[in-house]
Protein backbone atom coordinates (compact mmCIF):
# COMPACT_ATOMS: atom_id res chain seq x y z
CA UNK A 1 0.00 0.00 0.00
CA UNK A 2 2.19 2.62 1.37
CA UNK A 3 5.42 0.80 -0.13
CA UNK A 4 6.60 2.02 -3.52
CA UNK A 5 5.68 0.15 -6.35
CA UNK A 6 7.99 -0.61 -9.27
CA UNK A 7 5.38 0.60 -12.54
CA UNK A 8 6.22 0.34 -16.08
CA UNK A 9 3.50 1.19 -18.70
CA UNK A 10 3.85 0.80 -22.53
CA UNK A 11 2.05 1.42 -25.23
CA UNK A 12 3.78 0.69 -28.78
CA UNK A 13 3.08 -0.83 -32.21
CA UNK A 14 5.94 -3.91 -31.23
CA UNK A 15 6.02 -7.10 -30.24
CA UNK A 16 6.52 -7.77 -26.22
CA UNK A 17 8.55 -10.78 -25.04
CA UNK A 18 6.56 -12.01 -22.29
CA UNK A 19 9.25 -13.96 -20.57
CA UNK A 20 11.53 -11.27 -20.63
CA UNK A 21 9.12 -8.79 -19.63
CA UNK A 22 8.25 -11.51 -16.70
CA UNK A 23 11.98 -12.13 -15.43
CA UNK A 24 12.32 -7.70 -15.17
CA UNK A 25 9.46 -7.70 -12.88
CA UNK A 26 10.53 -10.62 -10.91
CA UNK A 27 14.09 -9.14 -10.44
CA UNK A 28 12.40 -5.74 -10.10
CA UNK A 29 10.27 -6.60 -7.21
CA UNK A 30 12.73 -9.84 -5.44
CA UNK A 31 10.44 -10.18 -2.42
CA UNK A 32 7.24 -10.97 -4.51
CA UNK A 33 5.99 -14.40 -3.81
CA UNK A 34 3.66 -14.52 -6.55
CA UNK A 35 3.36 -13.24 -10.41
CA UNK A 36 -0.20 -13.36 -12.21
CA UNK A 37 -0.38 -11.71 -15.48
CA UNK A 38 -2.93 -11.52 -18.55
CA UNK A 39 -1.60 -11.97 -22.22
CA UNK A 40 -4.59 -10.84 -24.89
CA UNK A 41 -4.26 -12.22 -28.46
CA UNK A 42 -5.94 -11.25 -31.21
CA UNK A 43 -8.54 -14.01 -31.92
CA UNK A 44 -8.68 -15.20 -35.63
CA UNK A 45 -11.90 -15.32 -35.67
CA UNK A 46 -14.56 -12.62 -35.20
CA UNK A 47 -18.23 -12.12 -34.90
CA UNK A 48 -18.78 -11.73 -38.93
CA UNK A 49 -16.03 -14.36 -39.92
CA UNK A 50 -12.44 -15.33 -40.97
CA UNK A 51 -10.15 -12.15 -39.73
CA UNK A 52 -6.93 -11.04 -41.82
CA UNK A 53 -5.76 -8.02 -39.49
CA UNK A 54 -6.87 -6.00 -36.66
CA UNK A 55 -5.73 -2.36 -36.38
CA UNK A 56 -5.53 -0.91 -32.70
CA UNK A 57 -6.18 2.78 -32.47
CA UNK A 58 -5.67 5.05 -29.73
CA UNK A 59 -5.27 8.51 -27.92
CA UNK A 60 -1.56 9.49 -27.70
CA UNK A 61 -1.25 11.36 -24.09
CA UNK A 62 -4.47 10.04 -22.75
CA UNK A 63 -3.99 6.42 -22.61
CA UNK A 64 -0.65 6.44 -21.26
CA UNK A 65 -2.59 8.98 -18.65
CA UNK A 66 -5.42 6.56 -18.18
CA UNK A 67 -3.03 3.39 -17.81
CA UNK A 68 -1.47 5.61 -14.91
CA UNK A 69 -4.42 5.78 -13.56
CA UNK A 70 -5.89 2.46 -13.24
CA UNK A 71 -2.56 1.35 -11.79
CA UNK A 72 -3.20 3.95 -8.94
CA UNK A 73 -6.19 2.55 -8.08
CA UNK A 74 -5.22 -1.13 -8.02
CA UNK A 75 -2.24 0.01 -5.63
CA UNK A 76 -4.35 1.99 -3.21
CA UNK A 77 -6.88 -1.60 -3.49
CA UNK A 78 -4.10 -4.43 -2.74
CA UNK A 79 -0.94 -4.64 -1.41
CA UNK A 80 0.96 -4.90 -4.76
CA UNK A 81 4.89 -4.78 -5.67
CA UNK A 82 5.15 -4.31 -8.81
CA UNK A 83 2.77 -3.94 -11.92
CA UNK A 84 3.71 -3.90 -15.82
CA UNK A 85 1.15 -2.73 -18.22
CA UNK A 86 2.54 -3.16 -22.25
CA UNK A 87 -0.73 -2.48 -25.08
CA UNK A 88 0.21 -2.42 -28.77
CA UNK A 89 -1.68 -0.13 -31.33
CA UNK A 90 -1.32 -0.70 -35.37
CA UNK A 91 -1.65 -3.25 -37.12
CA UNK A 92 -1.78 -6.50 -35.58
CA UNK A 93 -2.12 -10.02 -37.42
CA UNK A 94 -4.59 -13.04 -36.05
CA UNK A 95 -2.76 -14.37 -33.13
CA UNK A 96 -0.62 -11.70 -32.27
CA UNK A 97 -0.27 -10.60 -28.55
CA UNK A 98 -2.37 -7.53 -27.77
CA UNK A 99 -1.94 -6.22 -24.22
CA UNK A 100 0.03 -7.96 -21.29
CA UNK A 101 -0.95 -7.03 -17.71
CA UNK A 102 1.23 -8.73 -14.77
CA UNK A 103 1.05 -8.13 -11.20
CA UNK A 104 3.53 -8.98 -8.12
CA UNK A 105 2.61 -9.08 -4.44
CA UNK A 106 3.99 -11.09 -1.47
CA UNK A 107 0.50 -13.94 -1.58
CA UNK A 108 -1.51 -14.60 -4.40
CA UNK A 109 -4.87 -12.92 -3.80
CA UNK A 110 -3.92 -9.67 -4.28
CA UNK A 111 -1.76 -10.23 -7.59
CA UNK A 112 -5.15 -11.96 -9.07
CA UNK A 113 -7.48 -9.68 -8.32
CA UNK A 114 -5.55 -6.33 -8.94
CA UNK A 115 -4.84 -8.28 -12.53
CA UNK A 116 -8.30 -8.66 -13.58
CA UNK A 117 -9.02 -5.43 -11.59
CA UNK A 118 -6.81 -3.78 -14.19
CA UNK A 119 -8.06 -5.35 -17.60
CA UNK A 120 -11.52 -5.07 -16.73
CA UNK A 121 -10.98 -0.97 -15.61
CA UNK A 122 -8.35 -1.08 -19.32
CA UNK A 123 -11.63 -2.78 -20.92
CA UNK A 124 -13.81 0.52 -20.76
CA UNK A 125 -11.95 3.19 -19.29
CA UNK A 126 -8.20 3.35 -21.32
CA UNK A 127 -8.49 5.23 -24.89
CA UNK A 128 -8.37 2.18 -27.54
CA UNK A 129 -10.21 1.34 -30.22
CA UNK A 130 -10.13 -2.01 -32.16
CA UNK A 131 -11.30 -2.16 -35.63
CA UNK A 132 -11.13 -5.79 -37.51
CA UNK A 133 -9.98 -6.79 -41.33
CA UNK A 134 -11.29 -9.81 -43.10
CA UNK A 135 -13.20 -11.02 -45.82
CA UNK A 136 -16.06 -9.11 -44.09
CA UNK A 137 -14.73 -6.06 -45.27
CA UNK A 138 -13.61 -3.65 -41.99
CA UNK A 139 -15.69 -3.09 -39.16
CA UNK A 140 -14.78 -1.10 -35.46
CA UNK A 141 -15.41 -3.52 -32.81
CA UNK A 142 -18.47 -2.67 -30.58
CA UNK A 143 -18.08 -2.37 -27.26
CA UNK A 144 -19.36 -5.22 -25.05
CA UNK A 145 -22.03 -4.73 -22.31
CA UNK A 146 -20.32 -7.58 -20.29
CA UNK A 147 -17.26 -5.18 -19.64
CA UNK A 148 -18.99 -2.31 -18.00
CA UNK A 149 -20.73 -4.74 -15.96
CA UNK A 150 -17.20 -6.25 -14.95
CA UNK A 151 -15.99 -2.79 -14.28
CA UNK A 152 -19.19 -2.19 -12.32
CA UNK A 153 -18.56 -5.20 -9.95
CA UNK A 154 -15.16 -3.61 -8.78
CA UNK A 155 -17.36 -0.68 -7.46
CA UNK A 156 -19.71 -2.36 -5.50
CA UNK A 157 -17.92 -4.98 -4.17
CA UNK A 158 -15.23 -2.46 -2.70
CA UNK A 159 -11.86 -4.39 -2.40
CA UNK A 160 -13.19 -7.29 -3.37
CA UNK A 161 -13.62 -9.91 -6.46
CA UNK A 162 -16.95 -9.63 -8.12
CA UNK A 163 -18.73 -12.59 -8.14
CA UNK B 1 -13.52 30.38 -25.81
CA UNK B 2 -10.48 28.65 -28.43
CA UNK B 3 -10.43 25.14 -27.57
CA UNK B 4 -9.30 22.71 -29.57
CA UNK B 5 -10.83 19.16 -31.01
CA UNK B 6 -10.17 15.80 -31.27
CA UNK B 7 -12.12 12.57 -32.98
CA UNK B 8 -11.18 9.36 -32.96
CA UNK B 9 -12.35 6.08 -34.40
CA UNK B 10 -15.78 5.63 -35.52
CA UNK B 11 -16.59 9.09 -35.44
CA UNK B 12 -13.25 10.49 -36.86
CA UNK B 13 -14.40 8.73 -40.00
CA UNK B 14 -18.15 10.13 -39.85
CA UNK B 15 -16.69 13.56 -39.48
CA UNK B 16 -14.07 13.33 -41.93
CA UNK B 17 -10.88 14.47 -40.22
CA UNK B 18 -9.26 14.27 -36.54
CA UNK B 19 -9.13 17.59 -35.23
CA UNK B 20 -9.58 21.43 -35.28
CA UNK B 21 -9.26 24.35 -33.33
CA UNK B 22 -12.84 26.46 -32.46
CA UNK B 23 -13.68 29.57 -31.09
CA UNK B 24 -16.67 28.69 -29.01
CA UNK B 25 -19.95 31.61 -29.33
CA UNK B 26 -20.49 33.01 -26.03
CA UNK B 27 -22.12 30.56 -23.67
CA UNK B 28 -21.27 27.41 -25.15
CA UNK B 29 -19.39 26.23 -21.68
CA UNK B 30 -20.37 22.67 -21.39
CA UNK B 31 -19.58 19.60 -23.57
CA UNK B 32 -23.42 19.39 -23.49
CA UNK B 33 -23.81 22.32 -24.57
CA UNK B 34 -20.60 22.29 -27.14
CA UNK B 35 -22.35 18.55 -28.70
CA UNK B 36 -25.27 20.65 -29.80
CA UNK B 37 -23.43 23.47 -30.79
CA UNK B 38 -21.61 21.22 -33.11
CA UNK B 39 -24.83 19.12 -33.98
CA UNK B 40 -26.51 22.64 -35.92
CA UNK B 41 -23.01 22.25 -38.62
CA UNK B 42 -25.80 19.27 -40.68
CA UNK B 43 -27.06 16.45 -40.73
CA UNK B 44 -24.12 14.49 -39.96
CA UNK B 45 -23.18 16.41 -37.09
CA UNK B 46 -26.69 16.29 -35.99
CA UNK B 47 -26.97 12.25 -36.48
CA UNK B 48 -23.77 12.05 -34.60
CA UNK B 49 -24.62 13.32 -31.00
CA UNK B 50 -28.55 13.01 -31.08
CA UNK B 51 -28.36 9.35 -32.98
CA UNK B 52 -28.48 6.47 -30.86
CA UNK B 53 -24.32 5.39 -30.71
CA UNK B 54 -22.93 6.86 -27.48
CA UNK B 55 -20.33 9.54 -27.92
CA UNK B 56 -18.03 9.56 -25.12
CA UNK B 57 -15.90 12.88 -24.38
CA UNK B 58 -12.50 13.47 -22.45
CA UNK B 59 -11.05 17.26 -21.47
CA UNK B 60 -7.52 17.50 -21.55
CA UNK B 61 -7.25 13.43 -21.27
CA UNK B 62 -10.12 12.78 -18.44
CA UNK B 63 -12.84 11.38 -19.51
CA UNK B 64 -15.64 13.68 -18.88
CA UNK B 65 -19.67 13.58 -18.29
CA UNK B 66 -21.94 16.07 -20.85
CA UNK B 67 -22.10 18.13 -17.64
CA UNK B 68 -18.48 18.96 -17.71
CA UNK B 69 -16.93 22.70 -18.47
CA UNK B 70 -14.34 23.43 -20.58
CA UNK B 71 -11.91 26.06 -19.98
CA UNK B 72 -9.84 27.97 -22.87
CA UNK B 73 -7.30 26.30 -24.52
CA UNK B 74 -8.73 22.74 -22.92
CA UNK B 75 -8.28 20.33 -25.92
CA UNK B 76 -12.01 18.06 -25.99
CA UNK B 77 -11.84 14.93 -27.71
CA UNK B 78 -14.97 12.70 -28.95
CA UNK B 79 -14.69 8.95 -29.46
CA UNK B 80 -17.01 5.44 -29.11
CA UNK B 81 -16.90 3.78 -26.07
CA UNK B 82 -13.34 2.13 -25.79
CA UNK B 83 -12.71 -1.41 -26.72
CA UNK B 84 -9.10 -1.95 -26.15
CA UNK B 85 -7.62 -5.11 -24.48
CA UNK C 1 -16.61 -27.59 -21.81
CA UNK C 2 -16.73 -30.41 -24.29
CA UNK C 3 -14.14 -29.70 -26.79
CA UNK C 4 -10.81 -31.17 -26.26
CA UNK C 5 -8.66 -29.22 -24.27
CA UNK C 6 -4.71 -29.38 -24.19
CA UNK C 7 -3.70 -30.50 -21.13
CA UNK C 8 0.28 -30.70 -19.96
CA UNK C 9 0.90 -31.26 -16.39
CA UNK C 10 4.72 -31.58 -15.31
CA UNK C 11 6.30 -32.36 -11.47
CA UNK C 12 10.14 -31.98 -12.27
CA UNK C 13 12.92 -30.85 -9.82
CA UNK C 14 14.13 -28.56 -12.53
CA UNK C 15 13.46 -24.55 -13.22
CA UNK C 16 11.06 -24.05 -16.13
CA UNK C 17 11.35 -21.66 -18.94
CA UNK C 18 8.24 -19.36 -18.50
CA UNK C 19 8.79 -17.80 -21.85
CA UNK C 20 8.79 -20.56 -23.43
CA UNK C 21 6.00 -22.83 -21.48
CA UNK C 22 3.69 -19.43 -22.60
CA UNK C 23 4.69 -19.56 -26.11
CA UNK C 24 4.04 -23.75 -26.36
CA UNK C 25 0.32 -23.03 -24.76
CA UNK C 26 -0.31 -20.44 -26.85
CA UNK C 27 0.79 -23.00 -29.85
CA UNK C 28 -0.94 -25.78 -28.75
CA UNK C 29 -4.84 -23.44 -28.47
CA UNK C 30 -4.54 -20.93 -31.58
CA UNK C 31 -8.03 -20.17 -31.09
CA UNK C 32 -7.43 -18.56 -27.69
CA UNK C 33 -7.80 -14.57 -27.11
CA UNK C 34 -7.31 -14.65 -23.45
CA UNK C 35 -3.98 -16.09 -21.36
CA UNK C 36 -3.76 -16.25 -17.23
CA UNK C 37 -1.01 -17.75 -15.38
CA UNK C 38 0.28 -17.82 -11.71
CA UNK C 39 3.72 -18.09 -11.00
CA UNK C 40 4.59 -18.76 -7.35
CA UNK C 41 8.09 -17.66 -6.66
CA UNK C 42 10.47 -18.31 -3.03
CA UNK C 43 10.26 -15.55 -0.77
CA UNK C 44 13.66 -15.00 0.98
CA UNK C 45 11.98 -14.16 3.89
CA UNK C 46 10.11 -16.48 6.30
CA UNK C 47 7.97 -16.05 8.92
CA UNK C 48 11.02 -16.95 10.99
CA UNK C 49 13.90 -14.95 9.56
CA UNK C 50 15.82 -14.91 6.12
CA UNK C 51 15.36 -18.12 3.94
CA UNK C 52 18.04 -20.14 2.60
CA UNK C 53 17.19 -22.91 0.82
CA UNK C 54 13.69 -24.63 0.37
CA UNK C 55 12.81 -28.14 -0.01
CA UNK C 56 9.58 -29.44 -1.25
CA UNK C 57 8.91 -32.94 -0.74
CA UNK C 58 5.86 -34.82 -2.62
CA UNK C 59 3.93 -38.16 -2.97
CA UNK C 60 5.07 -39.31 -6.65
CA UNK C 61 1.71 -41.00 -8.05
CA UNK C 62 -0.50 -39.20 -6.21
CA UNK C 63 1.17 -35.68 -7.19
CA UNK C 64 0.31 -36.16 -10.34
CA UNK C 65 -3.30 -38.03 -9.61
CA UNK C 66 -4.25 -35.15 -8.12
CA UNK C 67 -3.12 -32.17 -10.21
CA UNK C 68 -5.06 -34.45 -13.09
CA UNK C 69 -8.16 -34.15 -11.03
CA UNK C 70 -7.72 -30.14 -10.21
CA UNK C 71 -7.38 -29.73 -13.95
CA UNK C 72 -10.82 -31.83 -14.71
CA UNK C 73 -12.57 -29.95 -12.04
CA UNK C 74 -11.51 -26.84 -13.83
CA UNK C 75 -12.52 -27.88 -17.18
CA UNK C 76 -15.67 -28.77 -16.31
CA UNK C 77 -16.86 -25.44 -14.89
CA UNK C 78 -15.18 -23.12 -17.69
CA UNK C 79 -14.59 -23.59 -20.98
CA UNK C 80 -11.53 -23.58 -21.38
CA UNK C 81 -8.71 -24.17 -24.43
CA UNK C 82 -5.92 -25.19 -22.43
CA UNK C 83 -4.02 -25.81 -19.48
CA UNK C 84 -0.37 -26.16 -18.52
CA UNK C 85 0.85 -26.98 -14.68
CA UNK C 86 4.03 -27.52 -13.38
CA UNK C 87 5.20 -28.03 -9.94
CA UNK C 88 8.71 -27.67 -8.90
CA UNK C 89 10.35 -30.54 -5.86
CA UNK C 90 13.75 -30.92 -4.27
CA UNK C 91 15.75 -28.07 -3.61
CA UNK C 92 15.00 -24.49 -3.95
CA UNK C 93 16.92 -21.37 -3.56
CA UNK C 94 15.25 -17.82 -2.52
CA UNK C 95 13.45 -16.24 -5.29
CA UNK C 96 13.23 -19.46 -7.21
CA UNK C 97 10.43 -20.43 -9.50
CA UNK C 98 8.03 -23.39 -7.62
CA UNK C 99 4.63 -23.61 -9.10
CA UNK C 100 3.42 -22.47 -12.57
CA UNK C 101 -0.62 -22.68 -13.57
CA UNK C 102 -1.52 -21.57 -16.87
CA UNK C 103 -4.95 -20.74 -18.43
CA UNK C 104 -6.24 -20.34 -22.15
CA UNK C 105 -9.72 -19.43 -23.05
CA UNK C 106 -11.66 -17.31 -25.60
CA UNK C 107 -12.48 -14.83 -23.23
CA UNK C 108 -10.43 -13.64 -19.99
CA UNK C 109 -12.96 -14.29 -17.62
CA UNK C 110 -12.80 -17.85 -17.72
CA UNK C 111 -9.14 -17.91 -17.58
CA UNK C 112 -9.15 -15.96 -14.93
CA UNK C 113 -11.23 -17.82 -12.45
CA UNK C 114 -9.97 -21.21 -13.74
CA UNK C 115 -6.54 -20.78 -12.93
CA UNK C 116 -7.54 -19.01 -9.40
CA UNK C 117 -9.08 -21.95 -8.43
CA UNK C 118 -6.51 -24.19 -9.65
CA UNK C 119 -4.00 -22.77 -7.30
CA UNK C 120 -6.67 -22.78 -4.29
CA UNK C 121 -7.12 -26.77 -5.30
CA UNK C 122 -3.36 -27.04 -5.44
CA UNK C 123 -2.76 -25.44 -2.53
CA UNK C 124 -5.09 -28.08 -0.54
CA UNK C 125 -5.30 -30.91 -2.07
CA UNK C 126 -2.60 -31.43 -3.99
CA UNK C 127 0.37 -33.54 -1.48
CA UNK C 128 3.31 -31.45 -1.77
CA UNK C 129 5.42 -30.21 1.74
CA UNK C 130 7.28 -27.13 2.04
CA UNK C 131 10.74 -26.94 4.45
CA UNK C 132 11.93 -23.81 5.34
CA UNK C 133 15.85 -23.83 5.92
CA UNK C 134 17.41 -20.71 7.52
CA UNK C 135 18.97 -18.97 10.04
CA UNK C 136 16.56 -20.33 11.96
CA UNK C 137 16.97 -23.66 11.40
CA UNK C 138 14.15 -25.60 9.45
CA UNK C 139 10.89 -26.01 9.89
CA UNK C 140 7.61 -27.47 7.55
CA UNK C 141 5.66 -25.01 6.77
CA UNK C 142 2.17 -25.21 8.68
CA UNK C 143 -0.84 -25.13 6.36
CA UNK C 144 -3.22 -21.47 6.17
CA UNK C 145 -6.21 -21.65 6.97
CA UNK C 146 -6.90 -18.63 4.43
CA UNK C 147 -6.20 -21.27 1.75
CA UNK C 148 -8.26 -23.90 2.94
CA UNK C 149 -11.01 -21.01 2.96
CA UNK C 150 -10.52 -20.03 -0.22
CA UNK C 151 -10.67 -23.55 -1.89
CA UNK C 152 -14.28 -23.68 0.17
CA UNK C 153 -15.44 -20.46 -1.18
CA UNK C 154 -15.71 -22.49 -4.54
CA UNK C 155 -17.55 -24.80 -3.27
CA UNK C 156 -20.28 -22.35 -2.12
CA UNK C 157 -20.01 -20.46 -5.35
CA UNK C 158 -20.82 -23.23 -7.80
CA UNK C 159 -19.19 -21.90 -10.83
CA UNK C 160 -18.48 -18.50 -9.42
CA UNK C 161 -15.59 -16.72 -8.31
CA UNK C 162 -14.81 -16.50 -4.11
CA UNK C 163 -16.09 -13.18 -2.90
CA UNK D 1 -4.95 -58.08 5.12
CA UNK D 2 -2.31 -56.89 3.86
CA UNK D 3 -1.19 -53.11 3.15
CA UNK D 4 1.41 -51.06 2.52
CA UNK D 5 1.82 -47.67 4.39
CA UNK D 6 3.90 -44.71 3.70
CA UNK D 7 4.56 -41.82 5.24
CA UNK D 8 5.37 -38.41 4.09
CA UNK D 9 6.69 -34.67 5.72
CA UNK D 10 6.82 -34.10 9.42
CA UNK D 11 5.16 -37.40 9.74
CA UNK D 12 7.83 -39.48 7.99
CA UNK D 13 10.19 -37.74 10.31
CA UNK D 14 8.50 -38.14 13.33
CA UNK D 15 7.66 -42.04 12.51
CA UNK D 16 11.88 -42.25 11.23
CA UNK D 17 11.14 -44.25 8.23
CA UNK D 18 8.89 -43.36 4.90
CA UNK D 19 7.11 -46.64 4.74
CA UNK D 20 6.27 -50.26 5.56
CA UNK D 21 4.41 -53.32 4.36
CA UNK D 22 1.89 -54.52 7.47
CA UNK D 23 -0.79 -57.51 7.90
CA UNK D 24 -3.73 -55.68 9.38
CA UNK D 25 -5.32 -58.02 11.98
CA UNK D 26 -8.61 -58.77 11.49
CA UNK D 27 -11.60 -56.44 11.79
CA UNK D 28 -9.17 -53.31 11.43
CA UNK D 29 -10.45 -52.18 8.37
CA UNK D 30 -10.90 -48.32 7.96
CA UNK D 31 -8.70 -45.17 8.30
CA UNK D 32 -9.60 -44.24 12.00
CA UNK D 33 -9.26 -48.38 13.01
CA UNK D 34 -6.03 -48.55 11.44
CA UNK D 35 -4.88 -45.18 13.29
CA UNK D 36 -6.32 -47.13 16.59
CA UNK D 37 -4.07 -49.86 15.88
CA UNK D 38 -1.18 -47.93 15.08
CA UNK D 39 -1.47 -45.56 18.47
CA UNK D 40 -0.84 -48.96 20.37
CA UNK D 41 2.75 -49.26 18.83
CA UNK D 42 4.03 -46.50 21.72
CA UNK D 43 4.09 -42.94 22.18
CA UNK D 44 5.14 -41.46 19.43
CA UNK D 45 2.31 -43.11 17.75
CA UNK D 46 -0.12 -42.10 20.11
CA UNK D 47 0.77 -38.35 19.95
CA UNK D 48 0.97 -39.01 16.26
CA UNK D 49 -2.51 -39.98 16.04
CA UNK D 50 -4.30 -38.38 18.53
CA UNK D 51 -2.36 -34.95 19.33
CA UNK D 52 -2.89 -31.91 17.75
CA UNK D 53 -2.02 -31.99 14.40
CA UNK D 54 -4.07 -33.61 11.90
CA UNK D 55 -3.03 -36.40 9.63
CA UNK D 56 -4.17 -36.71 6.54
CA UNK D 57 -5.17 -40.08 4.93
CA UNK D 58 -4.77 -41.05 1.22
CA UNK D 59 -6.09 -44.98 -0.21
CA UNK D 60 -4.23 -45.54 -3.43
CA UNK D 61 -3.52 -42.21 -4.03
CA UNK D 62 -6.87 -40.35 -3.62
CA UNK D 63 -7.71 -38.28 -0.39
CA UNK D 64 -10.07 -39.98 2.13
CA UNK D 65 -11.24 -39.42 5.60
CA UNK D 66 -11.35 -41.22 8.44
CA UNK D 67 -14.13 -43.40 7.49
CA UNK D 68 -12.80 -44.64 4.59
CA UNK D 69 -12.25 -48.53 4.42
CA UNK D 70 -8.93 -50.33 2.87
CA UNK D 71 -9.08 -53.04 0.42
CA UNK D 72 -5.87 -56.29 0.60
CA UNK D 73 -2.77 -54.56 -1.24
CA UNK D 74 -3.83 -50.92 -0.62
CA UNK D 75 -1.20 -48.23 -0.84
CA UNK D 76 -2.34 -46.07 2.52
CA UNK D 77 -0.45 -42.85 3.12
CA UNK D 78 0.04 -40.56 6.41
CA UNK D 79 0.47 -37.06 5.85
CA UNK D 80 0.11 -33.49 7.37
CA UNK D 81 -2.51 -30.99 5.34
CA UNK D 82 -0.10 -29.88 2.10
CA UNK D 83 1.40 -26.91 1.51
CA UNK D 84 2.36 -26.70 -2.05
CA UNK D 85 1.73 -23.92 -4.69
Amino acid sequence: MSAPVYLKISVQPEDFDTGAELQQLKAATPQAGALVNFIGMVRDLSADGKLDEMVIEHYPGMTEAALQRIAEQACQRWPLLGIRLIHRVGSLAAQAQIVLVATTSLHRQAAFEACAFMMDYLKTEAPFWKKEIGDFGERWVEARATDEHAKQQWQKNNGKSPT
Amino acid sequence: MKITILYFARIKEVVNYSSEDVVLPEGIETIIALKSWLSTRGETWQKLFNGSGVVRAAINHELVDDMATMDEGDEVAFFPPVTGG
